[in-house]
């Protein structure tokens, strides 16, 4: 498809068609980046044991399917949206909330309905509410674009958080939610961590084949090309509005999948894992992996993982500090990639 | 001078009848009555600022019509979509060439062949046909060995090209050209040239800017004369170029 | 059927003024209801509301002239903040230090740095032909160093810095006082000589200077007005720093405004996490202040110190009026507004202009910032926090305008305020943006647009 | 390389600009004299108004020196109108937001003289008494030749040696083309100013210069008197397309 | 491949290198028990408190000669309150680290996050902090020497009714501890025929208050009850509340006149009733661990949760001396269940079959500002709240 700037002078002038050498050079890139990276997890799975490594691997998988969906938007759109944690919220509310066994004898006033779903009822529920408020979200937010955009997507993510926190009647507030179901099909159960890995990167691998179908289709063509130029791409008769919408709420829906996956694998959940914060460490992830590439974007969200896990392991570094250590060194990348390589690592879109 | 009507519908492609527009106070296009006939190639020329520029933009509705009527094939529009334009037969180029910067050159053109239903178009991945006709397309305008760049990779002229191999890729009745001969080198315009000059055997019709006076001449079968937002005189190519006060508009007081 | 765009504006202007109708009409219900908590609604509205307004003002500043959201703003209102509390940490609550000879040599460098770039922008030029390259390297090199290390003390020695700060602000007076006098003179006496010019000048200058420094240095309570300026002072240096070694460089490549964007939310993020580190992340109170005793007006409560941040962001307003409407730098700063090209063209250097808007501008961000961590508390995110509430007033009030800003500011503490009378307390920030939303969504030009 | 003549008081030199791979002015060598009017003509996209961006260090100049007085001139943009050139961009381009007078004090705003401000602004005045008249009125509120006649103001302000205008008739009505070239003629007779003026509206400016270039596809093909241009009929052959250009490689 | 992104696969190459390098060096003699804290983030205050409370007893136990010759090792993770990070260091702790038993944490949030797979893997939980009243069902393995907000706010309800309080205003930080004390105050105040006329809460993030009270006091009620999270919320809201003309009664619980709290409120917090739980003042044990950690550490703050975390470690350590051994959790778990102890927050008390202990709350009133000390903490004890 695209190619890369990059490229050894001399070995160009050998190379018979230009674009082959820079795929090649953009291929090194890549490659590289992933050794190095798979090198890293794999020597701290051996290193850290396997236990450890699972859970780090399901909250990669987590990280790694909100980004990959984030990407369609931010990445292949354009549209710089800081608000997607509140999609995944939405996810993992429903998912909570409907398969949610508690029995709250105790708690006499913020006792929330159950209904004891089982996971893999209560996530369709999930995602297809996701879906519905992008959808109104969306039909909003269509107008605004660039700098504009990014600053409603920020109120969306505020908004987001304080409904989660303050709906009490539904959420239960503060209180968060617990036991909420494993997944489980028929009589397998998803309840070990191996297994529920394994569900994860089976989640992970579908969102994946899901964004690969739809940028490698005319419809992906077309959002990068929204992105380039919104009033060209109109003139040559696409329904911009209705394109962009469409791939948010396909985004949403993603990230909704993500939420309830989350929601499950901590059994517990409540709004501070919603904040606007992570919703900014999100968009970093996916500028850090690179731009219009869901490659790219899974690398991000596994550096970023090994970043925040590997720092624990700093002599020099008080415990309490790694993660405002990490998002330290999340600002500083951010910026020097802004001013080097603002495609981010393996992008193939400069902001 | 002569007053036409929609019965006329047949003979010209597109039509605009009081058309206007206004920045501010700036009258870019003033009551503008013009008839671009099926099948030729039509050229606008005028002063910079005389709103030729603004014609385009309205007729392929980037900009919203203050006043006045479009008649497409007969069907008089008040309001232009964009998206609506390929509908109405209708395409473009812009002045300051707005390609798809950081997609390839074949997408370039791709986008504008593909599906333009969402549902569709998530399940469509490149057919032969459209396949054959982007090789096409690219080999016409000589940019098949550069297919795999980036369009923002490309020279001015290449660019030029490409965005007018886009347009042609759309296949439709009218072509718009934004001055698609500017800061052209020879060998390019005479590549364009070759495909306007095509596109009109294909029984198109074919509108263009152009400040060029020797392609004017060369190339255009009906010449448009604006001045401030006004039409100044149309007809003939060469029967306008000799009319004195197209002189004095052009070159000077 | 797309409508036209006049129909559109038509339509957005009558949903605008049904809604403004419907929320004054909300209001006036209100206020007849229960008079006492309209008014105390009113007093909170407008404390909160002067600081929104500051921030507004600088937000709108520094917008209008680069035409970037520049989030590093946020930042900046926390530095003010905790800078006062790194400088008075031994008069607050917990009692400890947190000085920390590191964060200090950073800030000194950072303060050097600008200066440096400052004198090399003044003076290297203009002096290049009078004295030899080497010697005004040199000269610069001292100013800076002795600058860096004073900057470094005074970080470094919070329980002196009256002492410390005197002499600096003895000379300012005297500097000033001179020239006031001369200018006098001048204006009086027109046919005063050079020489009694000077030398009436540089006596009573010296003199007042003299004079401030020996009051200053006896008066240890100014220590907390003495962190103001300091803070506020480091946080606009920041801001310069950044301007002159990031934003310079990017603007130069930037194909979107969005990359400036996402490099400045990576400064907040960055900043925002390092105070978290150096401060904990725990809410911290500031030191009191003057005025932190209520006063009953109307049976409602209001404390002195909010009707002096009131007075800070009437006069923060009156100021940048002054400055931008009045003066040349002011006029210089709207052009460049206008058009940074043409600026150029025209004579000015955009970079240094620019450079002092930023300093402004972060001296706004860093005066709201400890304004409001006086009247409430400090902590890490409140830059964040902060920034978004500026830049909602910035929109509601109309992006660009000094006037937009104020309005805005109070505006939307007001609506925060009143917005709960109803609705339980904590859905304020959903508020603010719903408001954010249906201002852009229908009103994108503000309350007061631009020009 | 051409020697320095030295009654060039502006001399550019084998000059080249690019923007990336695009070649906007190659190899321009012209020079304009004291007191001159100097026309820079050509059809669009011929790379004239890159000659006076490439000058103000606006356009990325890659090869080729510029002289002032002898003397390179290697300054930022905006120390360049210190050394006595004003520029008049393209479009105008006032400050909207500022009014008249300010727009006129913007013309030399390194300027701490006050009085001497004033003393350039009624000068300027006097020679558009329009601008007077509206002086307190924002920018933005004028006509499109009162806004030119302010552009030209505040180039003026500067007092200086040399003016750049930079298509001072773009997308004015005729009657105003015309009192816009009487109003550089003006100037050049009244101030004494050297101007060069670049523009495309060949007749009206060729009426009001001491000598004129030709470019085309960034190269310049003429240089002569207005008797010698209209003799030699060149502006047909650049303007209504009958000249052999040479066929540079494309880029 | 350009010098730059040869830099990057370099960066990405040295970030990988660091995780790696960095080893750990444990020796195997010594007992290892986790300890997950909230160390940033809206728990700092109290898992700051906790941990440094028990590298104290740790410390302390190890100058006297460990455990029968055997040192205490505490491996300490960041549980920031979130259910995540309290299953991540959960995780970490128990898959790298390879401990049994942890101590904490301190959140209830975090607890019960992590409580589902402590009772899974069978790994002891034990906190000295988590109130929440639902962890008390969370399992056979989950411990906690803190005393439910079911107790505390049985205490608190029946106080506001024995003081007159008729008509109650509330508010609520919106963090899952703060929501639990008022749920069950109000409760049991309600249950007494009081009636809450109105309420508010504020995320934990915000520092200006003024809105919500207003809207209390123009409620009009007799009393304003406060249940914070965090001391400095606690304190401000006091402080807002005075400044903004309330003069009727104040109740809260511990976190209102904890030593910041005090401090933030200064003379505003005069007269503010508390129902907590507070370290006898005639236990000597308790006196000499206050004094203790502010030799050590220069401050107090929340006494008797420091004096709980102090108790976990020496029941920890009771326990592995009779179990001898740090990866029997279920011999550690049975010694729990019977052991009685006491200690600094109180003498001869023992976990029921929830994990629970029982002990008193007591009403302290704040003192004015110039008699508080150091050693009184701001407050006087107006001895137990009445039982009905």
């Amino acid at each position: 498809m695209s190619t890369d700037s990059g490229g050894v002078g001399s070995l160009m002038r050998a190379a018979r068609e230009p674009g082959v050498f820079m795929r090649l050079a953009r291929g090194n890139l890549e490659l590289w980046a992933n050794l190095v990276v798979i090198t890293w997890a794999v020597a701290f799975a051996i290193w850290q044991g396997s236990g450890f490594a699972i859970t780090l691997g399901t909250v990669f998988a987590i990280w790694a399917i909100l980004a990959v969906s984030l990407n369609l938007v931010v990445g292949f759109t354009g549209l710089l949206s800081v608000g997607h944690i509140g999609f995944f919220g939405i996810g993992a509310y429903t998912v909570a909330i409907l398969t949610s066994n508690a029995q709250y004898e105790q708690l006499r006033t913020e006792a929330i309905p159950t209904f004891g779903w089982p996971f893999f009822a209560a996530l369709p529920v999930g995602i297809v509410l996701a879906g519905l408020t992008a959808i109104a979200v969306g039909v909003v937010f269509n107008r605004f674009r660039d700098d504009i955009f990014v600053l409603v997507s920020f109120g969306f993510a505020v908004i987001c958080f304080n409904v989660f926190l303050n709906s009490r009647a539904l959420t239960r507030g503060a209180f968060g939610i617990h036991e909420i179901a494993k997944p489980e099909i028929g009589s397998v159960a998803f309840g070990s961590e191996v297994a529920f890995l394994i569900l994860a990167l089976v989640f992970l691998a579908v969102v994946v084949l899901i964004s690969w179908f739809i940028v490698s289709s005319s419809f992906g063509r077309v959002l990068t090309a929204i992105r380039e130029d919104e009033r060209a791409t109109e003139v040559f008769g696409y329904q911009v509005t209705h394109f962009k919408l469409t791939v948010w709420v396909i985004s949403a829906m993603m990230a909704a999948a993500a939420g309830g996956l989350f929601a499950s694998w901590t059994t517990f959940i409540d709004p501070n894992s919603f904040i606007l914060l992570e919703s900014i460490l999100l968009v970093s992830i996916v500028i850090l992996g690179g731009l219009a590439t869901i490659w790219g974007s899974i690398l991000g969200a596994m550096a970023f993982v090994l970043l925040e896990e590997g720092m624990r392991f700093l002599p020099f570094l008080p415990d309490e500090y790694v993660g405002q250590a990490r998002q330290v060194i999340l600002g500083v990348l951010l910026v020097l990639l802004m001013l080097f390589r603002p495609q981010g690592l393996l992008g193939r879109y400069r902001l | 001078m002569s007053t036409r009507t929609e019965r006329d519908g047949g003979r010209f492609a597109l039509e605009t009848i009081e058309v206007a527009k206004h920045f501010g106070g700036v009258h870019a296009v003033d009551g503008l009555s013009i008839a671009i006939p099926r099948g030729k190639i039509t050229c606008v020329v005028g002063p910079n600022g005389s709103g030729k520029s603004t014609l385009i933009n309205l007729l392929s509705g980037m900009l919203p019509l203050d006043g006045g009527v479009v008649v497409v094939d007969g069907v008089r529009l008040r309001v232009i979509k964009p998206h609506e334009t390929p509908g109405l037969g209708i395409t473009r180029t812009f002045q300051d060439v707005r390609l798809f910067d950081q997609i390839s050159v074949w997408d370039n053109i791709m986008v504008v062949l593909t599906e333009r239903r969402l549902l569709p178009a998530l399940l469509e991945r490149g057919k032969s046909g459209q396949r054959e006709r982007t090789e096409e397309i690219l080999r016409s305008v000589g940019m098949w060995e550069k297919r795999r760049s980036l369009a923002m990779d490309l020279s001015y002229g290449q660019r030029k090209l490409l965005e007018i191999g886009r347009a042609m890729a759309l296949n439709v009745n009218t072509y718009l050209f934004d001055e698609p001969f500017a800061g052209l080198f020879p060998q390019m315009l005479e590549r364009v040239k070759g495909i306007v000059r095509q596109l009109r055997n294909e029984g198109r019709t074919i509108l263009f800017i152009s400040h060029n006076m020797d392609i004017v001449r060369e190339l255009s079968d009906h010449l448009i004369v604006m001045d401030s937002g006004k039409l100044l005189t149309e007809g003939d190519a060469e029967e306008v170029l000799a009319q004195p006060e197209v002189i004095e508009a052009y070159l000077g007081v | 059927m797309l409508r036209s765009a006049a129909y559109r504006e038509r339509r957005g202007r009558i949903l605008a003024a049904s809604l403004t109708t419907a929320a004054a009409a909300y209001v006036v219900w209100k206020i007849t209801e229960s008079p006492d908590q309209a008014v105390q609604f009113a007093f909170n509205g407008l404390s909160v509301g002067a600081v929104y307004a500051l921030l507004a003002l600088g937000f709108t500043l520094v917008y209008s002239t680069v035409w970037f959201f520049d989030l590093y703003y946020g930042a900046a209102a926390a530095m003010g903040a905790y800078g006062v509390f790194y400088l008075r940490t031994s008069e607050t609550v917990g009692g400890s230090h947190v000085n920390n000879p590191y964060v200090s040599a950073l800030f000194a460098l950072v303060v050097a740095g600008v200066v440096a770039w400052a004198l090399y922008e003044a003076f290297f030029i203009r002096m290049q032909g009078r004295f030899t390259r080497k010697s005004l390297y040199i000269a610069g090199g001292t100013l800076t160093g002795a600058t860096g290390i004073y900057t470094g003390f005074i970080l470094a020695s919070p329980d002196y810095l009256h002492l410390l700060l005197a002499p600096a602000v003895g000379a300012t007076a005297a500097v000033v006082a001179g020239w006031v006098v001369s200018r006098v003179i001048q204006r009086l006496f027109s046919k005063a000589g050079r020489t009694t010019l000077l030398a009436a000048s540089v006596i009573v200058g010296s003199l007042l200077g003299a004079c401030c420094g020996l009051l200053l240095a006896g008066a240890p309570g100014s220590r907390l007005y003495l962190s103001w300026a300091v803070s506020c002072l480091v946080a606009g240096a920041v801001g310069v720093a950044l301007y002159r070694g990031l934003y310079v460089y990017m603007r130069k490549r930037a194909r979107s405004p969005l990359i400036m964007l996402v490099a400045s939310l990576g400064v907040l993020l960055a900043i925002t996490a390092a105070t978290a580190i150096v401060f904990e992340s725990a809410p911290r109170p500031l030191p009191r202040a003057f005025g932190s005793e209520p006063w009953t007006i109307w049976g409602s409560n209001i404390k002195g110190f909010n009707i002096f941040t009131i007075g800070v962001a009437i006069a923060g307003f009156l100021g940048l009026l002054f400055l931008l409407k009045r003066t040349s730098l002011g006029r210089t700063i709207r052009a460049i507004g206008d058009d940074e090209e043409v600026a150029k063209v025209v004579g000015i250097n955009t970079t240094v202009v620019i450079a002092i808007v930023f300093f402004i501008g972060a001296v706004f961000a860093a005066a709201a910032g400890l304004l409001s961590g006086h009247d409430t508390a400090i902590q890490p995110r409140m830059g964040l926090l902060l920034m978004l509430k500026g830049w909602i007033a910035s929109v509601v009030g109309g992006m660009g305008n000094l006037y937009g800003a104020v309005v805005g500011g109070f505006a939307l503490g007001m609506v925060e305020q009143f917005g709960i009378w109803d609705l339980a307390g904590e859905w304020k920030d959903v508020i603010s943006f719903v408001i954010l939303i249906l201002f852009l969504s229908f009103w994108p030009r503000g309350l007061l647009p631009r020009g | 390389m051409a020697s320095l003549n030295d009654s060039f008081i502006l001399e550019m030199v084998n000059v080249s600009v690019r923007y990336g791979a695009v070649s906007a002015l190659e190899d321009a060598c012209l020079g304009v004299r004291k007191g001159e009017v100097v026309a820079v003509m050509g059809p669009n996209g011929a790379g004239k108004s890159t000659v006076l961006k490439g000058l103000m260090g606006l356009a990325p100049v890659v090869a080729g020196q510029v002289y002032w007085r002898g003397e390179r001139l290697t300054s930022a943009t905006h120390e360049i109108v210190k050394h006595g050139i004003a520029f008049v961009p393209q479009g105008r381009r006032l400050f909207t937001h500022l009014t008249i007078e300010e727009n006129l004090e913007m013309g030399c705003p390194y300027l701490r003289d006050r009085p001497e401000v004033r003393r350039r602004m009624d000068s300027v005045m006097e020679l558009f008494p329009v601008l007077h008249q509206k002086r307190r009125d924002l920018a933005s509120q004028m006509s499109g030749g009162q806004q030119q006649m302010l552009a030209l103001g505040r180039g003026l302000m500067a007092n200086p040696e040399l003016l750049l205008l930079d298509e001072p008739t773009l997308g004015l009505a005729p009657n105003i083309v015309k009192e816009v070239f009487q109003t550089v003629a003006l100037i050049s007779e009244r101030l004494g100013t050297t101007i060069m003026v670049v523009e495309h509206n060949i007749k009206g400016v060729l009426d009001i210069v001491d000598r004129a270039y030709i470019l085309d596809t960034g190269r310049i093909v003429f240089e002569g008197t207005p008797a010698s241009v209209r003799e030699t009929n060149i502006l047909a052959e650049v303007f209504l397309g009958k000249v052999q250009r040479a066929d540079p490689d494309e880029p | 491949m350009s010098i730059r992104q040869i830099a990057l696969v370099c960066l990405l190459g040295a970030l990988a290198l660091l995780a790696v390098a960095c080893g750990d060096d444990a020796s195997d003699e010594s007992f290892k028990i986790g300890v997950m804290e909230s160390l940033t983030g809206p728990g700092e205050t109290y898992g700051t408190v906790s941990s440094q409370a028990k590298q104290m007893a740790v410390d302390e136990i190890n100058a006297a000669g460990g455990i029968d010759g055997r040192m205490i090792e505490l491996i300490v993770q960041d549980s920031k309150c979130s259910a995540q990070d309290a299953i991540t260091a959960y995780n970490k702790l128990t898959d790298v680290d390879g401990v049994k038993i942890i101590l904490g944490t301190s959140c209830s949030g975090a607890m019960l996050g992590a409580a589902p797979l402590a009772e899974a893997d069978g790994v002891v939980l034990f906190s000295g902090l988590a109130t929440n009243p639902d962890i008390a069902e969370a399992g056979d393995y989950i411990f906690r020497t803190a005393m439910s907000d079911a107790l505390l706010g049985i205490d608190t309800g029946n106080e506001l009714w024995a003081d007159g309080i008729r008509t109650l205003a509330t508010i609520t930080e919106a963090t899952d501890y703060a929501e639990g004390v008022r749920r069950t105050s109000v409760a049991q105040f309600e249950k007494l025929g009081g009636e809450v006329v109105a309420e508010e809460r504020y995320p934990s993030d915000i520092t200006d208050f003024r809105s919500q009270l207003t809207k209390l006091i123009n409620a009009n009620p007799d009393a304003l009850h406060i249940a914070a999270q965090q001391e400095f919320s606690g304190g401000t809201i006091v402080k807002q509340a005075r400044e903004l003309g309330f003069d009727g009664p104040i109740y809260g619980e511990i976190v209102v006149v904890g030593t910041t709290a005090l401090e933030v409120a200064g003379e505003a917090a005069t007269g503010v009733k508390a129902i907590a739980a507070v370290l006898d003042p005639d236990n000597q044990m308790a006196q000499e661990v206050l004094r203790n950690f502010r030799a050590r550490y220069d401050y107090v703050t929340l006494p008797w949760y420091l004096g709980s975390a102090y108790d976990d470690v020496y029941i920890t350590a009771e326990c592995l001396r009779q179990t001898g051994d740090d990866q029997d959790a279920d011999g550690f778990r049975d010694c729990l269940y019977d052991i009685t102890w006491s200690g600094a927050i109180g003498e001869n008390y023992s976990f029921d079959e929830k994990g629970e202990i029982s002990l008193s709350n007591v009403v302290v009133e704040v003192l004015p500002l110039a008699e508080r000390t150091e050693e009184n903490q701001g407050y006087k004890s107006l001895g137990q709240a009445p039982t009905k």
